[in-house]
């Protein structure tokens, strides 16, 4: 087979067993092996792809014209820092994935199983100690990091705290979502009590969420503000954002709530100040102080 | 030998390919079958009377006429849903529905009046911003007469509410309007029901687009009396196509 | 293995009961394992309605008036704790070699199910309240339904020992079956235990000001 | 006791002799007594019948309480509810009854216990086809039994996901009825789900394991058929829902919407309920049978890796499915008793349904990937010649899985505000259970590091297998955290990321596993080229597909929806062409299995070259399995020749990392 030149050792390594030090202890003799430079190579390769790729799923999820909150911001940013940290071991794994594949340690393609036996690895101490360490810490910073920006977000959206208790948010608007088969509707009621159909809202103002639902579960999703809350029967839940970009947005059920589960949208209108004050004021509403 | 292997190879391809083929008939055909099976009823087209004044200038001025009953009876079979379907969703004579048809076609860009007449009885509607009527012209909506911009939340039979289709390049579309329920000791006239009540909107539509409708009182059986007629196509809900 | 048993073999494949009664226990503490996992959900379901209160619709109806009485859960566990030690009596007596005893023990502990059986069931008639009455009454029925089950089973158990003790099935060398329906009624009466202290002790809901449903007062 | 085989490394073997004189108890009847008159047809009649008289009954007696007249609360459901049930339960029991199920217990009730000749009949020793049709105990007729049923259901879960991608292909309408398509989407969600949760442990588990273990059966051949028997009877109901309004409610039938479905939703929750009691019943028996029954010398550090990926699969199955079960029935009681678990006007709560639902929900996740997983670790050192990589690592890396399984169930409820504050300990321990599955991704790699691969499809499977798991997983990092998860909860994100990991790692998985074993279990070769085939047309159709499916998620498509922004159409279309391409190929697969069952070329006894036990013994594998019972004296990866690069090294390195040496 051609690629048995691969499998025995290089001139400088050991053709029998000797006393001297394990040479897998000499990271720079590992090196020396041709298939480890080709798979590291790989792994570059590979791993540069994937970080690549985030960027095109980022600009999918901006497609509809997000990022309309710092929450949607932080969750595309964590998006890149997940993919940035986990790259390197999956274009590793991928790597050695495709070298065998491709048969850089060769292949047997005969009709009966092959005569040749492969190098009768049990385990390999350093190798094992090395990835279970890599691997551990990979998930140690995944999971700081994500409990880090869960806590920004939760703040974010004043988690489920009342919003007067909120330092930052004196000047919060409540909206009581009501979500019931097949309809979100609106309530204000620091404006006089208005309902709608639209989420009107005005840019820059912090917005808090209380979310219930008439009868089954449904899932309050304003798609391009990234924020996401169940709306169940009996409970209330709450969430909320800051809208930071003007324009319309989508306003979806993420929940299957039956017959017209997939038509149950609506809008996200993020006005200024002053057109929300004159929408309030013809719905005859009264205007935040 | 080798021969016969080939030939051996070539006939297990075909039957291969037979195979896809049989799969890829059983799925058109189930597919042909369930979809015919759950077929919406036939459109019903808006007929245009002439032209009208609006705020929005001179427009096309159609109407639609529809009629609300309680159950189907002998004078008004109902939904004409195959027996089968009927059976297994356990569609009952007591169901209400809209009448003629749910499928609505309506001209775009112009002035829509719809009359309802309304057969059944009501009671409370769970979400009172449902009783005020939304998204028809100057917001008011005509009862027997009388212009209210909206009823009272606990005598509701039903609500004829058009809104949005999850579809961002089309206008958005947005109508609420709540009927009144009968009297509940309302003496039937000689078709089985009491005198109708009659409601009258009007409601301008805009660019071509699909939406849908469906009722907002929980008129159907089940939890929160959503199921059955309400989960139900042809009874409490329908499309509307704007052309 | 050698050819001298001094203990009987299985008929079926020949194996030393021994052997196979080995397996059998294995098999049976899986299966209370499993059933364990059932009464702990019925357990969750009952604890977690109750401090939730949803929509102030755990209480039966108006006032405390609508609880059901405490003492027939205990009065049907004690049955079956009794029934149960009765068994594990029995198969003391089998191991060393009292048939008889067995067969006593097995039928009056059939009978004293049976009684608790019937219990049950008059309990569940007598509920002061139907199962529409809001979650107390869901969860403290079917924490009763269950333990019908259970107890329907116990007493086919029980009667099946009795059979087979008289059926010369349960002898001294070949004892398992006895401890194994003794163990599985063993955790039966945890279960009732449980759901007896569960319904005793979690009445008033913790939560006094839950959301009233479809609406934002809290 | 002629033939004496030779267990792998060639250790000393001894004989259990049959004991010749067994005092048996007094044989009551023929050999086998009642099961001889019972086969499937009985049981479909008798099933039948008593469904009939069940519905009947009840009619009578609700027409007797309600007085016959309309039913006037009208928050009652439609349609006859306790009828409906109690139908479906009629079914079932019948079924049973008709195929045999209670003449043991009732055997053991009146203390007739079973000969030897009685055994040998259930077992179906010297019986024909007709053994497949029968409450037949012997391991290798239910292992056969449960791979005809699970690809039955794949059959069926195939055509209602071409119908979903059909709908969705076709974006400028409606399709099928709206609420033909929510219950379209439930049917095919736990159609799929039952058929993965059997695929491996059910024809392999059954069939193989054993025989690798070196038994002459499974520790309870009784609960053996009653397992595949209660899984037969518990499919109709499911089936049925379609033709009774359907489940409208996605496969995971959150209540209380699942209270407003027709009729069809009863079928569901009976069929949940049978099922757990057969997966709980198969569960106890595997668990026993790998515990008790493994060969002499088969210790705990010399049990094949699929074994352990077997019995962990088995444990989480054990301790979680009930809950399940049991929010089932408390569904069933709210439909029928109109009691109030989950229906929050009463009382009852969605979040407690939620709970109870994801409590099995995720472990099944497990349940489904181990056991395919494992599999394929049990047939890479026997392609590469070399051993498994680490094996104390795997095992480490499944019961890491198995134990941290329990704790990670609230990753599917971030977003539903039942308790804000358990996000953080859920996310914690959800990163956490990467690592395990990091374990056992380096003994892949390892294991396939410098060698030389036999290219046979069940090893080329592998790769494809491998290639999925890494995409699955690097997308669930994304769901597990739940800041991204706010975005992409409900998505169709979710969709393709578990599709990834259960059709992706599970299902292609399961197909290795088969391919590599069929000629075990058929005694004939799985004809390479057709099956290879249609492997990768199933492949790459499943790539295009659920690529494209990433994308609608990432552009903000909901699940479940079969209209949809015009963004997204086309995500849909390309993912619609690749569904008909995974369609096509598993076709071909399909007919691969098929032709090579009828006319396949005939297989040795070991056709890899294996070193595990069930390769030992000669195909097709005799009743008694082996004449004689091995003995085993060290692990089955003693593959393998000195490699000079470790020779100086090895026992240094372990002593410096404190890594045991493993195996002989």
């Amino acid at each position: 087979m051609s690629t048995v030149d691969e499998r025995t050792p290089e001139a400088d390594e050991p053709e029998v067993p000797t006393n001297r030090p394990p040479g897998m202890h000499l990271a720079s003799d590992w090196l020396k092996r041709p298939y480890v430079r080709r798979i590291l190579i790989l792994t570059v390769v590979i791993a540069a792809v994937i970080i690549a790729l985030t960027f095109v799923m980022v600009a999918f999820m901006n497609m509809s014209g997000g990022p309309a909150s710092d929450i949607q911001a932080q969750i595309e940013q964590t998006m890149f820092v997940l993919t940035f940290a986990s790259a390197p071991l999956m274009g590793f794994t991928l790597a050695i994935l495709t070298y065998s594949w491709w048969g850089g340690w060769g292949k047997v393609t005969t009709e009966t199983e092959p005569t040749e036996e492969g190098p009768a690895i049990r385990t390999n101490g350093v190798a094992v100690v090395t990835w279970i360490t890599v691997c551990s810490l990979l998930a140690a910073f995944l999971v700081i990091w994500g409990l880090v920006a869960l806590a920004q977000i939760t703040a974010g959206s004043y988690g489920s705290t009342p919003v007067n208790q909120q330092p930052n948010a004196t000047k919060a608007i409540d909206i009581n979502v009501t979500g019931q088969q097949w309809l979100w509707s609106f309530e204000y009621p620091d404006n006089g009590r208005i309902t709608s159909d639209v989420l009107v809202v005005p840019i820059n103002v912090p917005l808090y969420f209380n979310v219930t639902s008439k009868d089954v579960v449904h899932s309050f999703w304003v798609v391009e503000a990234g924020v996401k809350i169940d709306a169940n029967p009996g409970a209330i839940t709450n969430t909320g954002f800051t809208p930071n970009k003007l324009g319309s947005f989508n306003v979806r059920c993420a929940e299957l709530c039956g017959l017209h589960h997939a038509y149950m949208e609506t809008k996200m209108q993020v006005v200024t100040q002053e057109q929300f004050n004159s929408w309030v004021r013809e719905q005859g509403g009264v205007k935040t102080s | 030998m080798i021969h016969q292997r080939e030939g051996i190879a070539l006939k297990r391809g075909l039957f291969a390919l037979l195979t896809v083929l049989i799969g890829a008939a059983i799925v058109a055909g189930t597919a042909v079958i369930v979809s015919a099976r759950g077929a919406e009823p036939p459109t019903l087209k808006a007929t245009v009377v002439g032209k009208a004044q609006t705020a929005k200038g001179e427009l096309t001025h159609a109407t639609l006429d529809m009629s609300i009953f309680p159950n189907a009876s002998a004078s008004q079979p109902g939904p004409n849903i195959p027996q089968g379907e009927a059976a297994m969703v356990g569609a009952a004579q007591g169901w209400p529905f809209y009448s003629p048809s749910t499928s609505l076609e309506l001209p775009a860009n112009s002035l829509v009046t719809v009359t309802l007449h309304q057969y059944d009885t009501g009671g409370q509607i769970y979400n009172d911003w449902l009783a005020k009527v939304t998204g028809t012209v100057d917001g008011k909506a005509s009862y027997a007469g009388v212009e209210k911009t909206s009823i009272d939340p606990n005598n509701v039979a039903h609500t004829f509410t058009i809104h949005q289709y999850p579809e961002s390049t089309q206008p958005y579309f947005f109508v609420s309007v709540p009927v009144p329920a009968q009297a509940d000791n309302a003496p039937n006239e000689a078709n089985g029901y009491p005198k109708p009540i009659d409601v009258t909107f009007s409601f301008i539509t805009g660019a071509p687009g699909t939406y849908v409708w469906n009722c907002e009182f929980p008129c159907g059986t089940g939890y929160v009396e959503f199921g059955g007629p309400m989960s139900q196509r042809g009874f409490m809900s329908g499309t509307v196509t704007v052309v | 293995m050698s050819t001298e048993i001094t203990e009987p073999l299985s008929p079926t494949t020949g194996e030393p009961v021994s052997t196979t009664s080995r397996r059998d226990r294995l098999g049976v503490w899986l299966i209370i394992a499993s059933c364990t996992t059932g009464t702990v959900s019925l357990l969750i379901a009952y604890s977690y309605l109750w401090s939730l209160n949803v929509n102030n619709a755990w209480a039966p109806t108006e006032g405390s008036a609508n609880w059901a009485a405490d003492w027939p859960f205990w009065a049907i566990a004690g049955g079956m704790v009794i029934g149960t030690l009765l068994i594990w009596r029995g198969y003391g007596a089998l191991k060393k070699g009292n048939v008889g005893a067995m067969k006593s023990m097995a039928l009056i502990s059939t009978l004293i199910l049976l009684a608790c059986f019937i219990g049950q069931i008059f309990q569940i008639a007598t509920f002061p309240f139907g199962p529409q009455d809001g979650a107390y009454a869901s969860a403290t029925l079917w924490l009763a339904l269950a333990n019908c089950i259970w107890l329907s089973l116990a007493f086919f158990f029980t009667q099946a020992l009795f059979n087979r003790a008289r059926r010369g099935r349960l002898t001294p060398d070949n004892p398992s079956h006895a401890q194994f329906v003794a163990m599985f009624l063993t955790y039966l009466c945890v279960a009732a235990l449980l759901s007896a202290v569960f319904t005793l002790v979690m009445k008033d809901s913790p939560n006094t000001n839950s959301p009233t449903f479809g609406t934002f007062q809290q | 006791m002629s033939t004496v085989i030779s267990p792998p490394g060639g250790g000393t073997t001894v004989a259990i002799h049959e004991q010749p004189h067994v005092p048996q108890p007094k044989q009551v009847g023929k050999p086998g007594g009642f099961l001889r008159r019972t086969n499937f047809l009985t049981a479909v009649i008798s099933g039948i019948v008593l469904a009939a008289i069940f519905y009947f009954v009840t009619v009578a007696i609700v027409n007797k309480v309600t007085g016959g007249g309309q039913q006037d609360d009208l928050s009652l459901p439609d349609g006859l509810q306790a009828e409906i049930a109690m139908m479906y339960i009629g079914w079932v029991i019948g079924f049973m009854a008709g195929i045999g199920a209670f003449a043991g217990p009732i055997r053991w009730f009146l203390g007739n216990d079973l000969t030897h000749a009685d055994a040998e009949y259930m077992s179906g020793k010297d019986m024909g086809r007709e053994k497949y049709w029968k409450y037949t105990t012997d391991h290798k007729v239910v292992g056969i039994q449960y791979f005809i049923v699970m690809m039955v259901l794949f059959g069926v879960g195939g055509l209602l996901a071409m119908l979903i991608r059909t709908e969705l292909g076709i974006t400028w309408a409606e399709v099928f009825n709206p609420n033909f398509y929510n219950s379209l989407i439930g049917t095919h969600g736990i159609v799929m789900i039952i058929a993965m949760i059997i695929a491996v442990t059910g024809p392999l588990g059954n069939f193989i394991m054993p025989l690798m273990v070196g038994a002459r059966d499974m520790a309870f051949p009784r609960l053996n058929a009653l397992s595949i028997w209660l899984l037969v009877a518990a499919i109709p109901p499911l089936i049925s829902n379609l033709f009774m309004g359907g489940i409208r409610d996605g496969w995971t039938v959150y209540q209380p919407l699942a209270d407003q479905s027709p009729v069809g939703m009863i079928g569901y929750q009976i069929t949940i309920i049978v099922f757990a009691f057969s997966t709980g019943i198969a569960s106890v028996n595997l668990i026993t049978t790998i515990v008790a029954m493994r060969a002499k010398g088969m210790t705990w550090s010399r049990v094949p890796i699929f074994i352990y990926g077997i019995l962990g699969s088995a444990i989480m199955g054990l301790i979680w499915f009930p809950m399940y079960q049991y929010s089932q029935i408390l569904a069933l009681s709210d439909r029928v008793l109109q009691t109030s678990f989950f229906t929050p006007a009463s009382g009852g709560s969605v979040w407690l349904y939620e709970n109870l639902f994801w409590l099995l929900g995720h472990p099944e996740v497990y349940v489904i990937v181990l056991p395919a997983t494992a599999a394929l670790l049990e047939l890479m050192p026997v392609f590469l010649r070399k051993p498994l990589f680490s094996y104390k690592l795997a095992i480490a890396g499944i019961f890491g899985i198995v134990g941290l399984s329990a704790v990670v169930w609230v990753h599917h409820m971030y977003m539903t505000g039942w308790a804000p504050a358990s996000n953080y300990p859920f996310m914690l321990s959800t990163e956490l259970i990467s690592i395990p599955f990091s374990f056992l991704v380096l003994v892949m790699l390892g294991t396939m590091w410098r060698g030389a691969p036999w290219t046979k499809l069940p090893m080329m499977a592998v790769y494809a297998v491998i290639w999925n798991k890494v995409i699955g997983g690097i997308t669930g990092v994304y769901l597990s955290d739940t800041p991204v998860d706010q975005y992409m909860h409900g998505s169709m994100f979710v969709v393709a990321h578990f599709h990834f990991m259960l059709m992706g790692a599970g299902l292609f998985g399961a197909m290795a596993a088969i391919a590599y074993w069929f000629p075990k279990m058929i005694n004939r070769y799985l004809d390479e080229r057709i099956a290879s085939i249609g492997f990768w047309t199933a492949f790459v159709g499943f790539q295009i597909t659920f690529f494209a499916m990433f994308v609608a998620g990432l552009q903000g498509m909901p699940r479940r929806v079969l209209q949809f922004d015009s963004l997204f159409n086309v995500a849909n279309w390309v993912s619609t062409i690749g569904a008909y391409i995974i369609g096509t190929g598993m076709l071909i697969f399909l007919y691969a299995i098929i032709t090579s069952w009828r006319g396949g070329e005939l297989a040795p006894g070991n056709p890899w070259g294996a070193h595990t036990l069930e390769a030992q013994t000669e195909t097709p594998v005799p009743h008694e399995n082996f004449p004689v019972l091995p003995v085993v004296t060290s692990d089955p990866y003693d593959y393998g020749v000195p490699d000079p690069y470790e020779l100086a090294d090895d026992d240094a390195i372990r002593e410096a990392e404190g890594v045991a040496k493993v195996g002989a």
